[in-house]
């Protein structure tokens, strides 16, 4: 039932758009990219890990694309990938040193990280000082600059597919089922005396977890056009937190409809910002309360009648012995 | 069970909540407020949004080639952040048809520059900074108040003749606007180096930060006898001013950005706030019209009225009446009859459009600049007659 | 197979283990025997490398592997379970003895991320060898329940598994059967002395002589951080030493 | 030469009395992270509704200060007690939602702060004005009178911690709540205490700082991030630690403001922060 459903929706995400106004398009854009956040994001949060400075890895990944692009005249395409390469690198730098920390160590030195590289890209006019970059220029396919909202709603249709089926598949890995054996500080030790470096295999989730966030801040930057240390703060690290958290961390679906559920409602409030803020704290803290599985375990709760169901990804190729 | 159903009912409610409200009868011409309504700069969307909803009033029901309209005010919040400007901007032309609207700030108007374009959006921009915005590739963007380099030049006369000050130091926020000044009065004052005058040292704080006491205490090592606080917000002009008399400064200060009440200062800084010229408060009400919008705010929203009232309200006036003249809604026919036309009824007095020699495209707005001086806690005029600004 | 030259651990100002020397053979069973406090557990986790010696030398089939970390042990071939009966609590039991077999499940990561055929084949294979090591510790029924919801007994049962799972050359054990009934102790130590033992080496650390003396070949005896017995169980009622340190502790079962 | 010296011996002293306000939120944050092991997120906010509670009671309402400072603290406790039982109890031991949790607590109160207090900048006249001259450095007497309160404050956070029976218990459970409860101490009773008192320490922060800043309700934004950095940097969980670190970051921020420019002593403090995070993970006096 799920493969169809997946397929019926990616049918829709490839087909339509060509009908959909351009303001449609532009929300539809804005909740692609907030969703490889999000998932990406997920990576580490389904290890137990929080961070709050994943928008310091997006905005390494804009700025690199922005600077390549605009200084050196490099195409997009590349600039794309060396956001998510430049963001990894950092990630495996920061992450080799604060792993070792566990809870909220952890969370404060993202944190900290992310306001050192705000702050690194205000301070310097090599990276564009306040200001930011201006006339970062989309890219061009075919000798065509794709610049409307349709042309520019496939390249991140496209990358955003290809973000969504690797991190998809990577739960069904070897090194994703590991991942999941590193949440507390004693099955860290059990996974230890199993043969896993532990320390290993969370740098590598963090470094995967940032490339795609860099990834997507690149092709984000190239949408606006523009960037600056104004664009990527600690508020959106704040909203992706709150996305997979009301979407929830038991299943590879949850921080998707989280996000599509929080930004689709933060888009009708514009007409002021904290009513959108408010409402994402309301909801936020009553599926904490009321529903810690998050809104993807709400179907589960409803059918097993309240079952509180420790909601975990199997690994079902691994387990294909088991039949459910 | 009993929770998760709860929790499913209240998300429904909250869902309805946000749907947008009815529709209007009448025909209605919409205009947009792209503007901060939270956050720290919130006091100048405030401002323009309520201008807007006090020119609709005045301005009634309007005939345009045989159709009757109303002015309707949508408010998007931008909480002065890119990327929500480009979201605001993207709701407002392709989904709400709105094709005219004020857009506050300069470090949000780079990415919806390329959008303005393509789009012909009629953009009122609020921002001091002069050639990003006014320039002959935006022929449909407008700046409706005083640009930096127009307040530099006048300002600059006022130190040399009137003040007598020699020695210029800048504070002002580490952000666009703040940089942004520190370099148009630095290239103003080296050319007054003839008269004595020097620029001797710039300091930058965190926007919204509290304490200026290490900066401060940097400047005043220079012996300045004028310190510029542009790009810093209302809030922290009086703070500076306290902080710095503790520290034994006692010169003038200059603010060219904000606008104060001479109330607010006085709260915070008591006789501290002694001699601070402020350029864009009116020490005595340039026109009736000023004073009526004043006391009418006051009534409507029971606060003192954010200084980007005036502007917006005149600006809004003028392009109804050129909507008017012109029969058409198309942004560039009407943007070329405002370019050329005067309008005498604005708030600050006559205004027409200016800015050729300066900005290659005659987008400025051309009016009375106001100038006035605190002295115990009431704000007394300051005449700066200035060259004409082309 | 396993030498430990005079190990000494001392903690600040406290002397946990002093000179303690003894070596184990291949597919032997050897129990660490002492009342609490008498340095078992610290020489069982020097042994395991969660941390190392103050002095002395560990060496495991003649490579000196003193100080090495518990991951780099394991990839040697040792593997360990926890007094605080330490499992992955949100996952199944499957899944726990499949992190078990982490190290023999090739990484397989290009595979895995296009889902190729030949991958799904791989991983239903090491699905049956999990299954297979439940079987063998005649848990298998328990294998979609999730860890933390099972009964002591079986968690016992299961953290053996996850230890097996990683087909270790030497197991140590950490007091298997404490916490279990008479019955269940009995069947943990009839699987420990037969099917377990002919995989691979055991060397378990237990203070109740009844299991000492019922299952294992040698036993051990601490005192204090010294070493003041060293033979067949039998021999330990008659050892003055033994008695002395033991007798006065705890009553002989 | 010796205008540098004059500068940083200015720079010094307003770096203490800085210094010592940040140590004051800190500490509330500290002390909460050591009893019930989260970091509140919603902190900054009690720190802004302290000041905004000086403005009402004081200037609106005309409240007497000694009054509106019991208020202040009156209104804390009950919130902390409040808090304590509504979002942190139920969350008990699950730490990510709990942290999350105060995230959102935190959005909820700057959001009704905007809307219940308005957007126009609030400022409170100082109670005591003028300013102390010693040895060529200028103090305002306002800073001094909330610094030395701040120190009887400090004072005495350390008398209830280390001197009375309450505080036995409250150091019991961070170092072993499990064992703290076995022992019969109600962990429950404490948390709620430790976090009321928390709760506490950031408003009166917020009251004293009320009529030297500006007030608007997103002032909180910037206390929290200084509170993590000095929490870092002290070392969480460590009530030493997190005074060290108040006052370190305190002076190093004007001093480095003073000789190297306020935005550059920004940095500074950061990399500060990030070599402590490298050398001592755990921070100068912190337990990992």
């Amino acid at each position: 039932m799920k493969r169809g459903l997946l397929g019926l929706l990616i049918a829709a995400l490839v087909l339509l758009p060509p009908l959909g106004k351009p303001y449609v398009l532009h929300v539809v854009i804005v909740i692609l990219i907030n969703v490889v956040y999000a998932q990406a994001l997920y990576v580490i949060m389904r290890m137990g890990y929080l961070s709050f400075g994943h928008a310091g890895y997006i905005a390494l990944g804009g700025y690199t694309s922005a600077l390549l692009v605009t200084k050196l005249a490099i195409t997009p395409w590349i600039g794309f990938l060396a956001g998510g390469v430049v963001a990894g690198i950092f990630a495996w730098a920061l992450g080799a040193v604060t792993l070792k920390l566990r809870g909220i160590y952890f969370s404060l030195s993202v944190f900290a990280f992310a306001e050192v590289v705000n702050a690194a890209f205000r301070a310097f006019e090599v990276f564009g000082g306040p200001a930011g970059i201006a006339g970062v220029p989309r890219p061009a396919l075919l000798g065509t600059r794709l610049n409307t909202h349709l042309q520019f709603y496939y390249v991140v249709l496209a990358v955003a597919l290809v973000s969504l089926f690797f991190l998809y598949r990577l739960q069904w890995t070897r090194f994703g089922f590991t991942l999941l054996a590193l949440r507390t500080r004693e099955t860290e030790r059990l996974a230890e005396s199993l043969g896993i470096n532990a320390a290993r295999y969370k740098t590598l989730a963090f470094v995967v977890s940032c490339f795609f966030c860099g990834l997507m801040g690149a092709v984000h930057v190239h949408y606006l056009r523009f960037v600056s240390p104004f664009v990527f703060t600690f508020f959106l690290s704040n909203d992706l937190m709150i996305y997979v958290m009301v979407g929830g961390l038991g299943s590879y679906w949850g921080p998707m409809l989280g996000t599509v559920l929080l930004t689709g409602l933060g888009e009708q409030l514009f007409a002021a910002g904290y009513y959108k803020s408010l409402v994402y704290a309301v909801v936020l803290l009553v599926v904490i309360l009321a529903l810690p599985g998050g809104l993807i375990s709400l179907p589960r709760i409803l059918r097993r009648g309240g079952a509180r169901e420790r909601v975990l990804p199997v690994a079902a190729d691994v387990t294909a012995a088991r039949e459910r | 069970m009993r929770r998760p159903m709860l929790a499913l009912v209240l998300l429904v409610a909250l869902a309805v909540v946000g749907l947008p409200a009815g529709v209007h009868a009448q025909k209605s011409f919409k205009v947009g407020a792209i503007v901060p309504v939270s956050g720290p700069a919130a006091a100048f969307g405030l401002g323009v949004q309520r201008g807007l909803e006090l020119a609709a009033e005045d301005v009634g029901v309007f005939a345009v080639a045989g159709e009757k309209y109303k002015l309707e005010v949508v408010t998007y919040d931008t909480v002065y952040a890119p990327d929500k400007t480009v979201a605001a901007i993207n709701r407002a032309v392709y989904n709400d048809n709105v094709k005219y609207g004020v857009i506050i700030g300069a470090g949000v108007h780079p990415p919806i520059l390329p959008i303005i374009r393509e789009t012909g959006f009629l953009d009122f921009a609020f921002a001091a900074a002069g050639r990003q915005i006014t320039n002959p590739d935006n022929p449909t963007a407008f700046r409706i108040m005083a640009s930096s380099d127009q307040l530099y030049q006048a300002y600059a006369v006022a130190i040399a003749e009137k003040l007598g000050g020699k020695r210029i130091a800048f504070l002002g926020p580490n952000d666009e606007l703040g940089k942004n000044d520190a370099k148009a009065i630095k290239a103003e004052v080296e050319k007054l180096k003839a008269k004595g005058v020097s620029f001797v040292g710039d300091e930058y704080y965190e926007r919204g930060a509290r304490d200026f006491g290490p900066a401060l205490l940097r400047l005043i090592a220079q012996k300045p006898d004028i310190i510029d606080t542009d790009g810093s917000p209302t809030g922290s002009i009086a703070l500076i001013a306290k902080q710095a008399r503790e520290l034994g400064y006692n010169g003038y200060f200059v603010n060219s950005t904000a606008v104060l009440e001479a109330k607010a200062i006085s709260d915070i800084a008591g006789k501290a706030g002694e001699n601070i010229i402020a350029l864009r408060i009116w020490a005595s009400p340039p026109t009736k019209l000023y004073t009526e919008l004043a006391e009418r705010h006051q009534k409507k929203y029971g606060e003192a009225a954010p200084g980007t009232l005036w502007e917006t309200y005149g600006a809004a006036r003028w392009l109804v009446d050129t909507i008017v003249k012109a029969g058409t809604f198309d942004t560039m026919k009407v943007a070329d009859a405002l370019a050329g036309s005067t309008y005498a009824a604005h708030p600050f007095g006559a205004a027409s459009w200016g800015g050729e020699k300066a900005y290659g495209i005659k987008r400025q707005i051309i009016m009375p600049i106001p100038a006035a001086i605190l002295k115990n806690g009431k704000w007394e005029p300051f005449d700066v007659r200035s060259g004409k600004f082309e | 197979m396993l030498e430990i030259r005079s190990i000494t651990k001392r903690f600040g100002g406290l002397t946990a283990l002093q000179d303690v020397a003894f070596t184990v053979g291949r597919g032997e069973l050897v129990a660490l025997v002492g009342p609490n406090g008498a340095g078992k557990s610290t020489l069982f986790n020097i042994i395991a490398g969660a941390f190392p010696p103050t002095r002395g030398q560990i060496v495991f089939n003649g490579r000196d592997v003193t100080g090495l970390s518990s991951h780099d042990l394991a990839r040697l071939g040792v593997a360990r379970t926890f007094q605080q009966t330490t499992l992955f609590g949100e996952q199944t039991a499957l899944e726990n003895v499949l992190h078990g077999l982490h190290r023999h499940v090739p990484a397989r990561v290009v595979a895995g991320l296009l889902a190729t055929p030949a991958y799904g084949k791989e991983q239903r294979e090491v699905a049956r060898r999990a299954l297979g090591v439940l079987e063998l510790l005649g848990i298998a029924a328990y294998r979609d329940t999730v860890a933390a919801d099972l009964p002591l007994g079986i968690q016992k049962l299961l953290t053996v598994a996850v230890a097996l799972a990683t087909e270790p050359v030497l197991l140590l054990l950490d007091e298997p059967a404490a916490g279990l009934s008479r019955d269940e102790a009995t069947r943990m130590m009839n699987l420990v002395a037969s099917e377990i033992r002919q995989r691979c080496t055991v060397v378990l650390v237990e203070h109740n002589m009844r299991i000492v003396a019922g299952w294992c070949d040698r036993a051990l005896v601490l005192h204090f951080g010294q070493k003041i017995y060293d033979g067949a169980p039998e021999g330990l009622t008659r050892d003055q030493g033994v008695v002395d340190a033991y007798l006065g502790v705890a009553e002989l079962a | 030469m010796d205008v540098y010296l004059h500068l940083i011996g200015q720079g010094l002293a307003i770096g203490l009395l800085t210094g010592i306000l940040y140590v004051l939120i800190a500490l509330g944050l500290t002390l909460i992270y050591g009893i019930l092991h989260i970091v509140n997120f919603a902190h900054g906010e009690i720190y802004m509704l302290g000041a905004m509670g000086v403005f009402y009671c004081y200037v609106v309402f005309k409240l007497p200060f000694a009054a509106t400072l019991v208020v202040i603290l009156l209104l804390s406790l009950l919130l902390g007690l409040g808090v304590e039982r509504a979002f942190f109890r139920p969350l008990r031991g699950q730490w990510l939602q709990l942290v999350v949790a105060s995230v959102g607590l935190s959005l909820i109160i700057q959001s009704l702060g905007w809307i219940a207090f308005g957007i126009q900048e609030k400022n409170v006249p100082s109670f005591f004005t003028g300013v102390v001259a010693f040895g060529g450095v200028r103090l305002p007497t306002q800073r001094l009178i909330a610094a030395a309160v701040g120190v009887v404050l400090v004072g005495l956070l350390y008398a209830l911690v280390y001197r009375t029976k309450v505080g036995l218990a409250m150091r019991a459970i961070e170092e072993d709540e499990e064992t703290a409860r076995m022992l019969g101490i109600d962990a429950d009773r404490v948390a709620a205490l430790a976090c009321a008192v928390g709760f506490a320490l950031a408003a009166l922060a917020g009251a004293f700082v009320a009529p030297i800043y500006s007030l608007n309700p997103g002032m909180g934004l910037e206390a929290i991030l200084m509170s993590f950095l000095i929490i870092i940097v002290g070392g969480l969980g460590s009530i030493t630690g997190t005074v060290l670190a108040g006052l370190l970051v305190g002076v190093l921020q004007s001093v480095g403001g003073v000789l190297l420019g306020a935005e550059a002593a920004y940095g500074l403090v950061f990399i500060v922060m990030i070599v402590v995070l490298v050398v001592r993970p755990a921070g100068l006096l912190g337990k990992a």
